[in-house]
């Protein structure tokens, strides 16, 4: 009898050491150089669309997170006054520098993501993957993977890797499903570089 | 000091003459342990290997290996399928050299192997038309089951069997031993098969590459006869290796005898599989690739002497040899052709790799050779290192020969009856009792 | 791998290995499993005591598993092979019904003392009826005089139950214990002593048939014989070899004239303990 | 096993051994495109990384009637029992069914060399060493191409990194089929006697096709059935003789490699 | 229940734990993500993110000029490519050209000014501020009691004018160039023809016949796009005379296979030709004042003779003078090899002197005369190495590009006074010439400066062109012209040296003034005349951008007053040594071991065998047996300056009784002072007193 209860108290230290203890053990948090709040600009205030900042080149390349230029456009000197937006000014904008942002949704080396096949052809929306993001008042820390590096948004919130919405998780197979699901049959090589 | 844990009955040497002899073995382990270090961290540029030799001693030496090993399995089923009672005598010690030779070459493939830690992706991601999934899938599968069947050997052991819960799951484990040994027999037909099906399905290498049987290349079949030739023949010399280090009888004549037999019976089997194969892939495959066959001997080195000691030397003598009783009765006989055949399967297991890579297949490329390097070497020495302590270590524990004890005492009232003959009073270790006795016996004739 | 992983083929190659693959896991993990099921199950005192008995056995070299048929002379070779439990074999009825020859009645055999109202266990325990119907038990001359002195015996408590080829009780020498096989089934009623001549008083299961397994009469001069010739050999196998006796005569202790001897090794095989 | 599916292209390479002059550049261009590292002291051509590899072959007369060609070989793209694929365990190798091209992922890759054992062109390179480059070529890596870490095999595979742009940029401009124009493999744009055509083989309309088909064109080890893609193209008789020849060169050894 | 935990229950509860792991993500994703780890760790290095872009530029790696287009993330060029359409290198760039970018980080890039001390094993290299280097330089200048020279690598830039100028303010100053380069016939015209100096070159493109003369024409030579253009075209047809199966006897439409060292009498064997069976017009030939020595000097080389001499059939003798009077368009060109160096003076002549009896100089297909580039000086006859004394130089600046040809230590230092010649090298890479240098004051490397391109060899018109730096120049590197400046300066000279960048805007200005010729953009491949520029500016923005000015043809009036001067010409009958044999040296443009090339290199030199490693020669099968040699182990070759290792290639191709000498990097890096330059095969060449080295009688020790 007590033996049992032994065990099975085991079982459960073991359940709650895997399912919650864990993933605070597996993921570093790291705080983004900069507050910035997708809402202000995309909210009736700002009115702007994504593909305001977030462009692709000429050669169909996505360009990412825009660069400091991109924000002098409007914000060559503060327009409101909020210490965020004095510090853009007078740390980036005014010496010129590039803001080190901690990209949540970066694809290791090996993948080759393009967002024109899957916004211009696929005719996706950037909800699709991003969810809410564009409308989110505040960054939160990215939270790096201290064994692969990856960030979390890759693997997903839930450490069961089991994700509820379309942009929860942005592993391999995720891709693999979806093209599936499209009829495409590529080979490997059509997205690892 | 180590008395208690020796099984009662047997005769051990003493406790230092044993460390003396695995303090040499714990040696070479360490070496083995740095070479695998280096390779493992630093990178297999420790090897010899090449893009061109991008296999080397490594497999060679594993396919060797685990065909030697076969005789865990081969002995199981006849054992336990086939019910041959006899070899109840070699079971363990089979179990044992099989564990040894399958662990030790997994563990020379994991640092084979460039990136150790995705070996998983072949159980994850199979590609099930590949031979080397279905020898990972078979291998590891059997790995288990060996472990499975060393658990009892150990539980008998005179002090741990004081634990009953040991003792009972000793006990209901052997019963189930027949499942264990099918399955065994199962998941070594197919990675024997599977490790020559490696080789025969190379379109890219004439020299290897053979013709379909079903889903496999003739070379899956010939593995699996080839090795169940070549286990029994190793059980044999190891036991009489063991004999001969421990200066011991540890199984009666007739358990030879058999295993010699059951060896000569697959073998010569084999001989006339392989041959026929051989004249196939001569007339018909490999000039069907664009490559007539005799163009694979023209290189000095590889000549075709070795297709003959293959084949004759190494495969029909032996086979002759073990088949006639008369010879089989006499040991030299015996061991002397048990020997060869393991050379045989050594060779063929060569051929296969090392041959096979060293020849060109580009009209402008060069024949090419290979040398190990001291790190390629020390890690091989490291698994038979590994295999010499983990035998001896259970040999000297637990019990491997059951006939063992018997023959002990057989020997026992032997040389009392010898001492007998030579007619003196009392033997050395006589109480005089047990002679006064006798004399009464002698005298109240019932 | 499984289903919704991705580059699982649906091609019947892919699913038939995967299948066989599976299968065999399945077989192999289920096999562990029943095992450690069973062992559970088996784990009641008797159960362990019958498989330790039934281990023992079969590590026994056939020359100590002649039948008492053998003994008595009914068969000209037999191995026993119902574990020295002649109850459950099939065989010993019938050929007990053949024996001619009468008993001989006589106290010392070869030089010990085996009066012949006692009846004799392989382990060298004797079993004696008394008038009550219980069972006095106690170890019989030869294995007293091997086991020697000085020894301590640890007896199971009053009330506990004994089994055939059960652990009777414990003798415990300075560097070794043999446990003594328990001749018959029953409880343990009363505890005895060295001067008592008897260790345990055992109310039987069912008197009638709890001695039938064991030696009497005839059987017994042959069996101490035959034990004789064990435990020299077991003297040549316990590398005493160049150990000389020193003339000793017929002593009640001898145990000490062989200080080289490996009494451990030498008890446990006369005491058929592995 | 059966490779071969239907696909829309079918990328493909003809070499002309008259024009090549051995200049190398093909096989710098390769390197760099995609991050192949340079040797370390210990590498030489058993050990190396060349996905292109360059051999001299020689027609074995006596001087001055000695002539020699040189070939170029690579990953000659398989098209049926493609042998590397069909060995690889865990699936780090396939033909990709829309263009043809053999692909290898490294990150797949275990590192059990068996695709090496099984090319019959030796042109499957092995990461025997941890790749190394100066601090400074490090940022000069091409950020299309993944670096291969130590212990893996690579290989040839059309740049498929430029295939990658060709089809993004494709993509941007709404297309679904790219201007043949933005897909050039490393090699091929920078030989400097346009030796190799490279194109789609099942566009009859293509150079590439016309050439394959030529009467001088050929292939090595086409006996194996395998199908490559990369064909091979001389006017010289002896050029077209040596690729049928198999490997009855003992003498020849003494003279070249 | 008991208070007491047993062991027992710890062994229990560790089971129960370790099950109810088993049913968590824990295991799982450590498996997963330790193998995600091997693809992700710090042993690979991590790929750069950034807008990607195209940038145009020109290529300095030698005197090609070929334009090239680098492919850039966030301005760092990852990948060079040529630039189709382009006007000198037709899209061509050659394998050097392809690794340039890599060359600012060489492993033996050096950038800071370092002092050498000690030489062979036993030296060192220790930094040195900029200054003291330059102070020690002035001293020595002032101090020596030789003469001053500068070695120009690449003759004809901006800078090239800007040395002359430093120099001429010397009592004796000595403006060098490479010992051997590619337009020695076009100089030998130049001296030949009587009327004032003008710069000429070769129209390939209208010609019908060249007969080369060892020049390695498909190896880049020239222009490399630009003859692989004609090879492709298929027309001239292309005759190559050369003494080993180089890469150009391959490729050309025959091959003539001469004994090394005997160009000279085929040369004089087919003028012989030309006048005794009346082959040429008469004219042509007293178009030279000194017909006369001339015809004299021809007249014994009879076929049979020729055919003795050099090994070639006497009838294919007659043929080759045949073909050539019997074509249109002819042109005869001969060529240093990059490893093998030039000619000697009189082979130059000899060679050259066939055009003139062709009469092709100054007619379309022919040797044709081109405008200067405005704002150019028209450079002087350079000195030849051969009329420098030895013994002579007291003080050596070495300029910091690369002439892509090999120049022998043991040339260099029998023209130093002995122990106290000084050696200051502006190289950006450590290279041979360093290794032997006292002083190196690195310039920046290639890429990492603005340059001019001035006309490449043998190019029919003027081009002008920048090198626009695609690479952040790196600290404490020094402009070749601010050096020269900074010792002006020193020695207090009054001269005006501007920057490097005002140097070349001066030019560019003078070329719009001029309003001549049109530019080539890259971006879009268009042609613009210049006429149609707004500025002087707009000129120079476009240039920076990778624009190439292309001058117009000039209109060619054919030559006809010559003096042909060559010397009577005496055979001397070939030394019989005991087992001795020609060794003849050969390289490839750029890799001859004076330069550095990038790592990745390896692919052709070391991780293939496509081109051989310093140390290698090569051998007829029939000679390896003679000497038993073979590929296995290395032989030792000696010569006269000295013995070294070799590996022995075995190689039909090569001549029998020949050994044929790669000059190439060396197998484990270029020599440094920890390496010093023992080991380069070139070292083993002999030099002759007219400062070449194209034979060396060489023998194989027995091991």
């Amino acid at each position: 009898m007590k033996s049992k209860i032994i065990f099975i108290t085991g079982i459960l230290f073991g359940l709650f050491i895997g399912w919650y203890a864990f993933p605070f053990a597996l993921y570093r948090s790291n705080e983004q150089p900069l507050q910035f709040s997708h809402f202000v600009h995309t909210g009736e205030k700002g009115g702007m669309a994504c593909e305001d900042c977030h462009q692709t080149n000429d050669q169909g390349r996505f360009q990412g997170i825009p660069a400091t230029a991109k924000c002098a456009e409007c914000h060559a000197s503060p327009l409101g006054e909020t210490e965020n937006e004095k510090r853009l000014v007078d740390e980036y904008i005014t010496p010129n520098k590039e803001i080190p942002w901690l990209v949540y949704s970066r694809q290791p080396d090996n993948a080759f993501f393009s967002h024109a096949p899957h916004v211009t052809l696929g005719e996706m929306k950037c909800e699709t993957c991003h969810g809410g993001h564009g409308t989110t008042e505040v960054l939160r820390p990215r939270q790096t993977n201290r064994i692969s590096g990856y960030s979390r948004d890759i693997w997903g919130a839930s450490i069961s890797g089991i994700s509820s919405n379309s942009w929860e998780g942005m592993k391999m197979d995720k891709c693999v499903r979806c093209h599936g699901d499209n009829g495409r049959r590529d080979g490997c090589v059509a997205c690892h570089k | 000091m180590d008395k208690y844990l020796i099984p009662r009955g047997v005769q051990r040497t003493s406790f230092g003459k044993f460390l003396l002899w695995i303090i040499p073995w714990t040696g070479l382990l360490l070496l083995g342990l740095y070479a695998i270090y280096l390779c493992l961290a630093e990178g297999l540029f420790h090897t010899n290997m090449d893009n061109r030799f991008a296999f080397g001693i490594w497999i060679f030496l594993d396919l060797t290996v685990i065909a030697l090993g076969a005789g865990a399995f081969f002995t199981g089923f006849l054992l336990y399928i086939l019910r041959r009672k006899e070899l109840k005598a070699v079971i363990n010690s089979a179990v044992v050299i099989g564990l040894i030779c399958y662990s030790g070459a997994v563990l020379v493939l994991m640092v084979d192997v460039g990136q150790p830690l995705r070996a998983w992706f072949t159980f994850w991601h199979p590609n099930t038309h590949s031979m080397l999934t279905e020898v990972t899938f078979c291998l590891t599968c059997y790995l288990i089951v060996l472990l499975i069947e060393y658990v009892p050997i150990v539980l008998k052991n005179r002090q741990l069997r004081q634990i009953p819960k040991f003792l009972v799951f000793e006990f209901e484990l052997h019963k189930l031993m027949p499942v264990l040994a099918g399955i065994g027999t199962f998941l070594s037909f197919f990675h024997q098969g599977s490790l020559g099906g490696l080789f025969g399905v190379l379109r890219g290498r004439p020299f290897a590459f053979r013709e379909e049987l079903g889903i496999w290349p003739s070379t899956f079949f010939l593995f699996v006869i080839s090795a169940a030739a070549a286990g029994p023949s190793f059980i044999m010399l190891t036991t009489w290796l063991v004999e001969k280090i421990t200066r011991k009888q540890l199984v009666k004549p007739e358990v030879y005898k058999f295993l010699g037999k059951v060896s000569g019976v697959m073998l010569i089997s084999y001989v006339l599989l392989k041959s026929v194969d051989t004249l196939i892939w001569i007339n018909s495959t490999s000039p069907g690739n664009g490559f007539p066959a005799f163009e694979f001997y023209a290189t000095q080195s590889f000549g075709t002497w070795i297709l003959f000691t293959e084949i004759v030397a190494f495969g029909l003598l032996p086979a002759l040899v073990l088949l006639s009783r008369r010879l089989r009765e006499q040991r030299k006989y015996l061991f002397g052709a048990g020997f060869l055949v393991c050379s045989g399967i050594m060779l063929n297991r060569f051929v296969m790799t090392i041959q096979t890579l060293a020849l060109p297949t580009l009209p402008f490329d060069d024949f090419l050779t290979y040398a190990p390097s001291w790190e390629e070497v020390a890690t091989f020495l490291f698994v038979v290192a590994y295999g010499m302590i983990l035998y001896s270590v259970t040999f000297r524990y637990a019990t491997l020969f059951p006939q063992e004890k018997e023959l002990s005492q057989l020997n026992g009232e032997l040389s009392m009856q010898e001492f007998a003959r030579s007619g003196k009073r009392t033997p050395p270790w006589q109480p005089k009792f047990v002679t006064q006795l006798m004399d009464k016996f002698a005298s109240t004739k019932l | 791998m499984l289903p919704w992983v991705y580059e699982f083929h649906w091609t019947p190659f892919h699913i038939a290995f995967l299948l066989i693959f599976f299968s065999v896991f399945v077989t192999i993990v289920s096999t562990v499993i029943i095992a450690l099921r069973r062992t559970q199950h088996a784990d009641q005192q008797h159960n362990t005591e019958a498989i330790q008995w039934h281990s023992d056995f079969e590590d026994l070299p056939p020359s100590m598993k002649v039948c008492r048929h053998e003994l008595s002379g009914d068969v000209k070779h037999r191995v026993c092979d119902h574990e020295f439990d002649c109850r459950s074999c099939k065989l010993h009825p019938v050929l007990s019904g053949r024996q001619a020859k009468t008993p001989l009645l006589q106290f010392e055999v070869y030089g010990f003392t085996m009066p012949p109202y006692r009846l004799y266990h392989r382990g060298h325990t004797w079993v004696q009826r008394e008038d009550d119907g219980t069972f006095k038990i106690g170890i019989d001359d030869f294995g007293t005089r091997i086991i020697g002195k000085p020894y301590s015996i640890e007896l199971p408590p009053i009330g506990s139950r004994l089994f055939v080829n059960g652990k009777g009780m414990l003798v415990k020498k300075p560097n070794t214990n043999i446990r003594i096989l328990s001749p018959i089934d029953g409880e343990v009623i009363e505890h005895g002593d060295a001067e008592k001549g008897w260790y345990l008083k055992i109310k039987a299961n069912n008197p009638e048939n709890a001695t039938s397994h064991l030696l009497k009469g005839n059987e017994v001069p042959n069996w101490i014989l035959r034990e004789m010739e064990r435990l020299q050999t077991s003297f040549a196998t316990s590398g005493v070899g160049a150990t000389l006796a020193d003339g000793g005569e017929l002593v009640p202790d001898f145990h000490r004239h062989f200080p080289k001897a490996d009494w451990d090794s030498v008890l446990g095989q006369m005491f058929l303990e592995a | 096993m059966e490779t071969t599916t239907e696909k829309k292209q079918k990328y493909g390479m003809v070499i002309d051994l008259d024009k090549c002059n051995g200049c190398g550049s093909c096989a710098v261009a390769c390197a760099i495109e995609n991050n192949v590292p340079p040797a370390l002291e210990k590498m030489n051509k058993r050990n190396g990384l060349t996905w292109l590899n360059i051999s001299t072959v020689s027609n074995n007369e006596q001087f001055p009637k000695s002539e020699s060609v040189f070939v170029p070989m690579f990953c000659q793209q398989c098209e049926k029992e493609t042998p590397c694929m069909t060995v690889c365990p865990q699936n780090a190798v396939d033909v990709d069914p829309t263009t043809g091209i053999v692909g290898q992922v490294p990150q797949r890759c275990l590192g059990c060399r068996y695709c090496m054992t099984a090319c019959p062109y030796h042109a499957r390179y092995f990461n025997w060493w941890d790749p190394e480059w100066t601090e400074g070529m490090k940022q000069q890596l091409n950020p299309d191409v993944a670096p291969r870490m130590r212990g893996v095999v690579e290989k040839c595979n059309f740049c498929h990194g430029r295939l990658h742009a060709a089809k993004q940029k494709a993509a941007s401009q709404g297309n679904r089929e790219i201007d043949p124009a933005d897909y050039i493999p490393a090699c091929v744009e920078s030989c400097p006697n346009k030796a190799i055509t490279f194109g789609d083989l099942n566009d009859e309309s293509t150079l590439v096709a016309q050439a394959a088909k030529h009467e001088h064109s050929f292939r090595f080890l086409s006996r194996l059935g395998t199908e490559p893609k990369v064909y091979y193209h001389s006017k010289k008789q002896w050029v077209r003789a040596m690729a049928e020849k198999s490997l009855t060169r003992s003498h020849q050894e003494e003279f070249h490699g | 229940m008991a208070k007491t935990l047993t062991r027992r229950d710890i062994l229990k509860f560790t089971g129960g734990g370790i099950l109810g792991l088993m049913f968590s993500p824990l295991p799982w994703k450590l498996l997963d993500d330790s193998s995600i780890w091997t693809q992700n760790w710090g042993l690979t290095p991590k790929l750069a993110h950034g807008p990607i872009a195209e940038q145009f530029s020109h290529c300095t790696l030698c005197a090609g000029g070929c334009g090239i287009k680098a492919r850039t993330v966030s301005g760092m060029p990852y990948s060079i490519t040529g630039i189709s359409g382009h006007p000198i290198s037709y899209g061509t760039v050659c394998a050097r050209g392809l690794a340039g970018h890599h060359m600012a980080y060489h492993p033996l890039r050096i950038v800071h000014p370092h002092m050498f001390t000690g030489k062979g094993s036993d030296s060192a290299m220790t930094a040195v501020s900029l200054q003291s280097a330059l102070d020690a330089t002035a001293q020595h200048i002032r101090e020596t009691r030789g003469s001053i020279a500068i070695l120009d690598q690449q003759p004809g830039r901006a800078i090239s004018e800007i040395y002359k100028e430093f120099l001429s303010t010397l009592p004796n100053g000595i403006f060098l160039s490479s010992p051997s380069n590619e337009d020695a016939t076009l100089l030998a015209i130049q001296a030949m023809v009587h009327q004032q100096k003008s710069s000429y070159g070769f129209d390939f493109e209208n010609a019908d016949l060249i007969l080369s003369f060892g020049a390695p024409l498909f190896d880049y030579w020239g222009t490399p796009g630009r003859m692989s253009a004609l090879r492709n075209a298929g027309t001239p047809k292309i005759i190559q005379v050369d003494s080993r199966y180089s890469r150009t006897a391959m490729q050309s439409d025959e091959w003539i296979a001469i004994q090394p060292g005997t160009e000279k009498y085929l040369a004089l064997g087919v003028a012989h030709l030309f006048l005794t069976e009346k082959l040429i017009p008469v004219r042509n030939l007293r178009s030279a004042a000194d017909f006369a020595a001339y015809g004299k000097t021809v007249n014994e080389f009879i076929p049979e003779k020729v055919s003795l001499l050099t090994g070639i059939d006497s009838g294919r003798v007659r043929e080759i003078a045949r073909t050539l009077a019997s074509s249109q368009r002819p042109i005869v060109v001969s060529g240093a090899d990059p490893g093998g160096g030039p000619f000697d003076g009189e082979t130059e002549k000899a060679i050259a002197a066939l055009n003139i009896l062709l009469g092709n100089v100054g007619t379309s297909g022919g040797i044709v005369s081109r405008f200067d580039i405005p704002g150019y000086k028209n450079s002087s006859d350079p000195i030849r190495w051969s009329s420098i004394p030895d013994h002579s130089i007291g003080v050596l600046i070495v300029d910091g590009a690369d002439s892509g040809y090999a120049l022998p230590w043991s040339l260099v230092q029998r023209k130093l006074i002995p122990n106290e010649g000084f050696i200051v090298s502006l190289a950006p890479v450590l290279n041979e010439i360093s290794a032997h240098a006292d002083y190196l004051i690195p310039s920046p490397g290639h890429l990492e400066t603005l340059q001019d391109i001035p006309t490449p060899t043998g190019f029919p018109a003027g081009t002008f062109a920048l090198s626009t730096p695609l690479l952040k120049k790196q600290e404490g590197t020094t402009d070749s012209v601010d050096v020269i400046r900074e010792l002006s300066v020193r020695l207090n000279k009054q001269l005006e040296i501007p920057t490097q960048e005002a140097l070349l805007k001066q030019k560019s200005a003078a070329l719009f003034s001029q309003k001549r010729g049109s530019l080539h953009i890259p971006s879009d491949n268009s042609i613009l005349p210049i006429r149609d520029l707004s500025s002087a500016d707009d000129l120079w923005t476009k240039l920076t951008e990778g624009a190439v000015w292309i001058d117009e043809l000039l209109k060619q009036t054919s030559v006809k007053s010559f003096t042909i001067g060559l010397a009577a010409v005496e055979v001397p009958n070939p030394k019989q040594g005991t087992n001795e044999l020609p060794m003849i040296a050969y390289g490839w443009r750029g890799a001859t071991s004076t330069a550095q090339i990038s790592p990745i290199m390896s692919k052709v030199f070391q991780e293939t065998e496509l081109r051989a490693v310093n140390g290698t020669v090569s051998v007829n099968p029939t000679t390896a047996l003679q000497y038993g040699l073979s590929k296995e182990e290395p032989a030792d070759l000696s010569t006269i300056n000295g013995t070294m290792k070799v590996r022995v290639k075995v190689d039909p191709t090569v001549r029998p009784g020949v050994i044929e000498a790669s000059i190439a990097p060396l197998p484990n890096g270029i020599e440094t002072p920890k390496h010093p330059a023992g080991n380069n095969i070139l070292n083993l060449c002999e030099v002759t007193n007219d400062g070449t080295w194209r034979m060396t009688t060489a023998k194989f020790l027995k091991v």
